[in-house]
């Protein structure tokens, strides 16, 4: 981890808009200058409130960050309005690199935020992308028009059967390859959901990068809250190859709590 | 002159009470060590001992973040002791036991009886020695709260060497008015050694949110800009006790190290220096002390140990 | 947004008790103090008030040379309080007094005795306001030995409150486990106000000689690396005391300043800055903190003066 | 006073040669990167003993200060051998630059040596030098050849009449002044000799730069040990132009001692 320019500080930035996607789910845009890789992450501090890692969403000139209320700190982020403040720290991490031409991108609820810019930018250089897409229920989908304008298959699985396959997204996606193969798969969303993916990958001798979450404190590397057998999240990921995977114990199986203790995912 | 020759001439091993170490660095306390898998990566990248995370006896989050926030010249951190607890920590501490270098455990407790209890489990596990962190300076009722009083520094020592047969390291803060006072505390108490500096209390403020960027306010600093301070550490410590030292604080270079190894350390501990420069810098200061060494003709690392003390 | 425009809208000026200030930078105790006439040029440059060298009874020619050295965060002198004695120091004093800007007379003792001799003489020669030095950290006696102390700063802060008429300020050093303690010792004791921090023990060590740098070996660390330690001293005075506060400890622009007032303090003091930037500091400070109050819709000092504090 | 790249810390340099220019003064070289003009000057480290300024008499690759030994720490630089290590902190300073093409350099005893380089440089750039260089006594001379080699006349008094004009070099001067006149006089020297020329200067009408000493500590313009009526010899001079040192009102009365007491000279 090569030390980078800029100081591990937040920067203040302002609100600008936000967008509802579904009940849930806010998109928050805001204006600064970093450049970032699609499932590249920041530290969002919310003051007096807390401080969590979020991926960026939209990485063009404006930034956007989509976060899904689940608990304290989503919720205060959901509450914010434009004009309001929030400290921004990074961009961190590694990131999805589509090397191959046609991508199976396979989502899981939140997990589109960063895979969207990531289908955008493979789009704009013209890959051929199928996307598997999964949530609960039909509410829960988000971005669809914008996954429209760049997949050339968009495919939606909810575990209730409200909208597209009816079952989890694993299951859509072995039916897809089944029938056709990737050069690539890039996956992100529940680590359940991530495990059985690379197990498909790995069955179908297709490469497969994932993304990762974990509890995040420094968000640099050095508190090993993040830490997954020796691996950090924070800056050896979130974005880890199927091969790295594989060789995880706790991948797929445990997690670590905010004491550094080992749990069940 | 390339490192294979210098390795002939020059030596850089160092011993310390129940400890000998293939080289003077060590992993500083609370940096990636709060996982097993994580400690091992480090005795990998070359340390020549590793200390654990700092264990309290329950389960404890830590403060809230933002807990970490850098500044231009070190890094400010309220992580608030966050641990699994010793009894969660066992299998941590056991996948390293046996690996090539030894393993420093830290521990920190409210009391001389929970440092007790943590010490003999900390020896149970296998560990080489133990470290007591009686310096955190932001976690009320642990650390610097019982360090900044000479008494209970004797007292904890004291029935934490009455407990184990492992060396016993003494952890202290600067944010005292006489660190050499309490250095003397654990000599006192027949403490095996000192370990100086933890992080000096300090805090970092939004001007534009008009608050203070940490959720405790107030953190450690760490970091580069505190190598003068730790220094006159362990030179006015070494000045006034017969106790073998590890040196700790904005190390980030072999020149660094030397530097504290010439105030009186006989090993370093490197934390936020990981931060700055990857774990290679383990290896990257080990070589940088050599280089040092074979150009200046010195032979052994005792050979350089305090000699800048004046007098 | 031209400055002419600011100036209508925002104003920079603060109080102290007994001062008045166009604005909060004052130039810290030790640097360009020696002669009238250099305090008189930090007037001229635009400082809100200068704070003289700290006088003692007896001239002193301080420790030898070196007497100062910087590292890459900050720099560390053992000047040793030199200064030509209070006697002669007559004509430095009363060549500045009546110029357009308060003068405040930094003075060190080895006791109480010493403060009152010293303290008198000082209002004689016609100070606004004085500065007990209870802190430096690097000569024998004085200084920080008594500002270590609480009973000793109660003990001198009373002794001079019933000598003098003016207001007196006790500057804290940060080299103890409590400083808001010690600001409660001057609290009770009537003092009027506080000045935090003074320099913080550390070393520098040449590596190729193997020697300490300063000929005293320790001195004070000042700088930018200190200006987290002396913002979090700030915060915790203003948290326990409800004394004025005079920031000081690293402040090198406007945004640094800033800090310190919204950690609490009501005026800050500007030292090494003057080496790093040239005296033009203090107008380039008073600048940007106007700029920042602008673009902040702050109108004055007072508004912000420690909205950082928490709870 | 803006802030310089290198650090204001001592960088140990090796002691190369040693020359011995007269019974009580040596000329030590080393080596070492700084680029500095003449009448600058470095604090010169002597580990254990004192740091102390020294003007630049060498400003080649190899660089030089030229020593007289009046005390502990010229004495104990006196001492030093090759190999030896010293510390060096600078350049520091304001420097004499000839701008006029006829010159009239003014040097009392070790006052030549930050006017040694002065003349090479001018000599070299094809400036006519006139050196009125003065001592007690012949045995105080020193650099003789070298001045040779670059002044046009090259004029000597000493007090005791052992060489050259018989009597103070500022009588000499005012001989010279008679006689011819000059673009500019560049002087270094005692502080008394200095103010004599400096009204010499005055009275002829030609411009000044002279060279002053003051007790230093810091180097830096900080700790005020150096001031003269607000001036700060270590980063305003020690070259400072007739015209300042006229609104000197210490200049050629009064100096600091350690403590800061104002001393007659
Ligand atoms: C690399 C990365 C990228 C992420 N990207 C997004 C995103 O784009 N959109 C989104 O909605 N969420 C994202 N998350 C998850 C998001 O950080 C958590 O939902 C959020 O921290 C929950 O905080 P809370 O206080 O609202 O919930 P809580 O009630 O505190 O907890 C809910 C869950 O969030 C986890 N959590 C809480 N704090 C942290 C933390 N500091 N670090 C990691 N997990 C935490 C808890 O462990 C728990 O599992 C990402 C997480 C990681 C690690
Ligand atoms: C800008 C400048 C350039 C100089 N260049 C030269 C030079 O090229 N060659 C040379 O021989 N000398 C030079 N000097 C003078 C030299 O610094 C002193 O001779 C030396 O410091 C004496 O130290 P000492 O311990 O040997 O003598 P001491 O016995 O300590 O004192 C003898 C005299 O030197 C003065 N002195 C002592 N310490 C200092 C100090 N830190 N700063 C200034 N004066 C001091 C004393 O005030 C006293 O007048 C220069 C001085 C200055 C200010
Ligand atoms: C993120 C972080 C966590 C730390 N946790 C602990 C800890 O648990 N126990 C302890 O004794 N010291 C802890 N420290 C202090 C370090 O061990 C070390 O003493 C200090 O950081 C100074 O060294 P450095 O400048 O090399 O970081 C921590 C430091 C940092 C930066
Ligand atoms: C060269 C120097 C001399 C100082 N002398 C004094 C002094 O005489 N009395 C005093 O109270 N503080 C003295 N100080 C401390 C400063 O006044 C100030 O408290 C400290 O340097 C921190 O502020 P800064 O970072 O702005 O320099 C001195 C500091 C320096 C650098
Ligand atoms: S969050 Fe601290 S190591 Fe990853
Ligand atoms: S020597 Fe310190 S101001 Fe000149």
């Amino acid at each position: 981890m090569p030390k980078k320019d800029n100081l591990e500080l937040p920067r203040i930035v302002k609100i600008l808009d936000i967008v509802e996607e579904n009940p849930d789910v806010k998109t928050i845009f805001f204006e600064d200058d970093f450049e970032a890789y699609p499932g590249q992450f920041v530290m969002v501090w919310i003051p007096s409130v807390d401080e969590v890692p979020m991926s960026v969403s939209y990485l063009g000139e404006k930034k956007g960050i989509t976060v899904k209320n689940v608990g304290k700190a989503t919720s205060s982020l959901c509450k914010l309005k434009p004009g309001d403040k929030i400290g921004i720290r990074g961009p961190h991490g590694t990131f999805f690199e589509a090397t191959g031409d046609s991508l199976l991108v396979v989502a899981g609820g939140i997990g589109i935020a960063p895979l969207a810019p990531l289908m955008e930018n493979a789009h704009n250089i013209g890959k051929q992308i199928t996307l598997a897409f999964g949530a609960k229920s039909k509410s829960e989908l988000l971005f669809i028009n914008r996954l429209k304008g760049c997949s050339r298959e968009l495919n939606i699985s909810t575990d209730d059967g409200s909208l597209g396959f009816h079952g989890f997204v694993s299951d859509l996606v072995e039916d897809i390859l089944k029938k056709q193969s990737f050069d690539e798969i890039l996956c992100c969303g529940p680590e359940i959901m991530i495990k059985k993916i690379a197990d498909l990958a790995k069955l179908n001798g297709i490469p497969l990068q994932a993304s990762l979450e974990r509890y995040m404190k420094c968000g640099v590397g050095i508190c090993d809250s993040c830490a997954i057998d020796g691996f950090h999240v924070c800056i050896d990921g979130p974005v880890f190859s199927g091969k790295i995977l594989s060789e995880l114990a706790d991948f797929g199986r445990f997690r670590r709590d905010a004491c550094g203790r080992r749990v069940e995912l | 002159m390339p490192i294979s020759d210098c390795d002939k001439m020059v030596d850089i091993a160092t011993t310390l009470p129940g400890l000998k170490l293939k080289n003077p660095t060590i992993l500083a306390a609370g940096i990636l060590g709060e996982t097993g898998a994580s400690l091992e990566n480090v005795a990998k990248a070359g340390a020549g001992a590793v200390v654990t995370k700092s264990i309290g006896i329950e389960p404890r989050e830590g403060h809230g973040n933002p807990t970490f926030v850098e500044t231009e010249h070190g890094i400010i951190n309220a992580m608030g002791l966050p641990n699994p607890g010793i009894d969660n920590y066992k299998d941590e501490v056991e996948s390293i036991i046996g690996t090539n270098i030894p393993v420093i455990g830290s521990i920190f407790g409210a009391d001389a009886q929970e440092f007790e209890i943590l010490a003999v489990e900390m020896e149970k596990f296998g560990v080489s020695a133990l470290e007591l962190n009686l310096s955190c300076p932001h976690a009320k009722g642990y650390g610097a709260i019982l360090g900044h009083d000479k008494e209970k520094v004797l007292e904890i020592t004291k029935v934490v060497k009455g407990a184990v047969k492992v060396p016993v390291y003494v952890k202290l803060s600067p944010n005292v008015s006489n660190i050499a006072e309490i250095a003397c505390a654990v000599e006192d108490a027949e403490g095996d050694g000192i370990v100086a500096i933890n992080t000096i209390s300090a805090m970092a403020i939004d001007i534009d949110m008009a608050l203070p960027i940490l959720s405790n306010a107030i953190g450690g600093l760490s970091g580069p800009g505190i190598k003068p301070i730790g220094l006159r550490c362990i030179y006015e410590i070494k000045a006034e006790t017969e106790l073998p030292v590890i040196g700790v604080g904005g190390i980030l270079s072999g020149n660094d190290a030397i530097e504290y190894i010439m105030a009186g350390a006989s090993a370093v501990q490197i934390g936020s220096g990981v931060y700055y420069k990857g774990i290679g810098i383990f290896s990257k200061v080990c070589q940088q002390i050599q280089e040092f060494m074979d150009a200046h003709s010195y032979k052994t690392i005792k050979e350089m140990v305090g000699i800048a003390q004046k007098g």
